[in-house]
């Protein structure tokens, strides 16, 4: 979807404002929350793309307005309801009104924490040979899905250059659409910044994105 | 906050889908053991041994596994390399995907709307930010993290540390540098 | 600027509520706001443009949590302290605290009501002959101005068609810029939705942008 | 907002920029005079006078001008007509631009972040939140009013209205009907 989450080359945000012996957490309630991500992801009922989703599903307004883990925490809970795991009475009620649905992986406990805390692998085997090969010039295909894509906005059109090979990764555009894993081709995909931007860009700026063939096209 | 987030915590307890010591142990791992340090050591490494470095541009996610003091971490890790003609710098402009494995949680700056709108398209404005002027002949090259793949900006060894061990020159890499967001400090910033 | 008023394609935004019967305006408030930017503006301080760009200054999420007068208000206020026509101690009291600027065409008067009720003219004679004639296809540049431009991001890029020619007209680019009126050729360019949306769009659906000639290049 | 915005009226009368009386002969003018039943007077004109309906189509501006119960509209009006292979509609995606002379003030739907963002890319979307569904061969065409030019859309003329006179044609052409997000009304819901 084309929303305010895709942030790439927007203006109006202001300056970096970088903090000095940030801690882990500003407030406890931040800690809490993303362990309950981590841990209720980890009961498979749903994956990290629907969690992102899920983030650029909020409302643009309560998206700009709304921290970082505020955003996760809102996430969390519509996807906990839309999913049926708790109802809007249980949270009124700050309680648990009925037994839990029974979860394949049971309770996420103690030792489960080891598991969450390495990053999985989104490598799958590959169904068919990339269509690309490194060095060539590739364009971001112009598409605009309503639902889930990582492809940002500001390299549609545009062409570059295919710099890497990743093997074939789970895509999040169909994870989320429903279809299953449907592992596709991914790549590195360098552009001149103003192929991008415009003549008036850096001309020692190079940008890239990490593409999944699908959005991708031969010059 | 604090309240809501306990009640959703508290009734997903009591539904048994999770439990509160597996949250704990969460947060304390990220409070106390993953972090830059890790990166740190992985860098020291590569400025103090040509073969590692090697093989960490070559599979980063392979070559860290094999240093005992981190172990395995996530596929698709990525280190790239800054050099006299390009600095690299990691945005990720669609949430805030990180080498989270290397380098711990990201730091609020990383998830800011600022950086991830302006980096892709000013970034010497966005190192002016962090004070940080690089010449204009340098090339900067910027990674959006659009999918799953996590990069690690690999920083130039600063001059003067010939000779030194990893343990010293770990304390010369911060974490801002391995991002690109900042360079490592110079020798006599630890001194 | 890329902004956030920039919201041409943008997903998100929720259902469109018409509201039956609607009043002019739906509290006191916002009808003096109104009156007093037309007051105001008339004054010859800034021009509309400056009144459009001084709104797109707002941050994205003061643009996105502010209703429609608000953003005028925020927008009338930052501008008339940034002239020096009021100043931040006077706000805080509520009252003038020192003397008005002269103006050149002194105090808004009801005289001068009828004058700011019909729009004024913004045609002006062209400096040179027009580039492009009704029929050619022409491409929206890829410019990325990091100050005001009407150019939305959905066309830039695109390829369109002219269909209209409506004559010399003020450029805002540059009113904003400083540089003064610099009237420039002003076309209808009009778009097939898939070459702006992608293959999936409205088959049947075409849209025009009113393009000033700086925005044009010949495919 | 009503005690900031008097703050400011005030300071901006006791400093002499404006008079009180000029600001609530805009407001009185926008809620009495300045209205669609301007627009509903030139396109029931236009349906009733076809050398009316080429000059609006012509030139809009000098066209409404002529009308004597109008006088002088602003220039750069544009007129564009719904037929039964298109049907128009008008929107300003970068901020709020409307044809005031003859529409008086847009309605807060128009102005909203919702048509503003959708009805570049999802026209018949945004018909279907106004109840109308037009058959799937129409041709629709947005104008997207990005600069000083204003357009006013040319609705069908309902059939079963011959012989009507312009004041009863009037009563049919609604507001939304003029920005293309709606249909003139029935003959049988103004009997």
């Amino acid at each position: 979807m084309d929303g305010v989450h895709d942030m790439g080359g927007m203006d109006g945000f202001g300056k970096v404002d970088p903090e000095p012996n940030e801690p882990a957490f500003h407030q406890r309630w931040e800690g809490r929350v993303l362990a309950m991500s981590r841990a209720i992801r980890a009961l498979g009922v749903w994956n990290i793309d629907w969690d992102r989703y899920g983030i650029e599903l909020l409302p643009p307004h309560v998206y700009l307005t709304s921290s970082y883990y505020k955003r996760w925490f809102l996430r969390t809970v519509q996807l906990l309801v839309q999913c049926g795991l708790i109802e809007a009475d249980e949270m009124a009620a700050g309680h648990s009104l009925r037994p839990g649905k029974g979860m394949d992986r049971g309770t996420f406990k103690l030792a489960d924490v080891e598991r969450v805390m390495r990053r999985g692998s989104f490598g799958r085997p590959a169904s068919a040979p990339a269509r690309f090969k490194i060095g060539d010039r590739v364009r971001a295909k112009n598409i605009h899905p309503t639902t889930h894509t990582r492809l940002p906005r500001y390299a549609r059109g545009h062409v570059g250059v295919v710099e890497r090979l990743h093997g074939a990764h789970v895509f999040p555009d169909s994870v989320v659409a429903g279809k299953g894993e449907d592992p596709q081709w991914l790549y590195t995909v360098r552009f001149d910044a103003q192929e991008l931007w415009g003549a008036d860009a850096d001309p020692k700026l190079k940008v890239s994105i990490e593409a999944f063939e699908p959005y991708l096209e031969h010059v | 906050m604090e309240l809501r987030v306990r009640a959703i915590e508290t009734i997903l307890v009591e539904k048994g889908y999770i439990e509160t010591a597996a949250l704990d142990r969460i947060i304390e791992l990220y409070e106390t053991k993953i972090g830059p340090h890790i990166g740190a050591h992985v860098i020291a490494k590569a400025w103090s041994d040509p073969s590692f470095r090697q093989s960490l541009l070559d599979d980063a996610s392979k070559a860290v596994g094999t240093l005992a003091q981190v172990g395995r971490v996530g596929d698709h890790l990525v280190a790239v390399e800054n050099t006299p003609e390009v600095h690299n710098m990691v945005v990720c402009t669609l949430c805030s995907c990180y080498p989270t494995d290397v380098l711990g949680l990201p730091p609020t700056w990383y998830k800011s709307f600022a950086y991830r709108s302006r980096v892709v398209k000013e970034p010497r404005a966005v190192l002016a930010d962090f004070g940080v002027a690089l010449p204009a002949e340098t090339e900067i090259r910027v990674w959006d993290s659009t999918a799953e793949t996590r990069y690690l900006v690999v920083p130039m060894r600063p001059a003067g540390t010939e000779g030194w061990s990893e343990a010293q020159l770990a304390t010369l890499i911060t974490r801002d540098s391995m991002i690109g967001a900042g360079l490592p400090k110079k020798p006599r910033e630890v001194a």
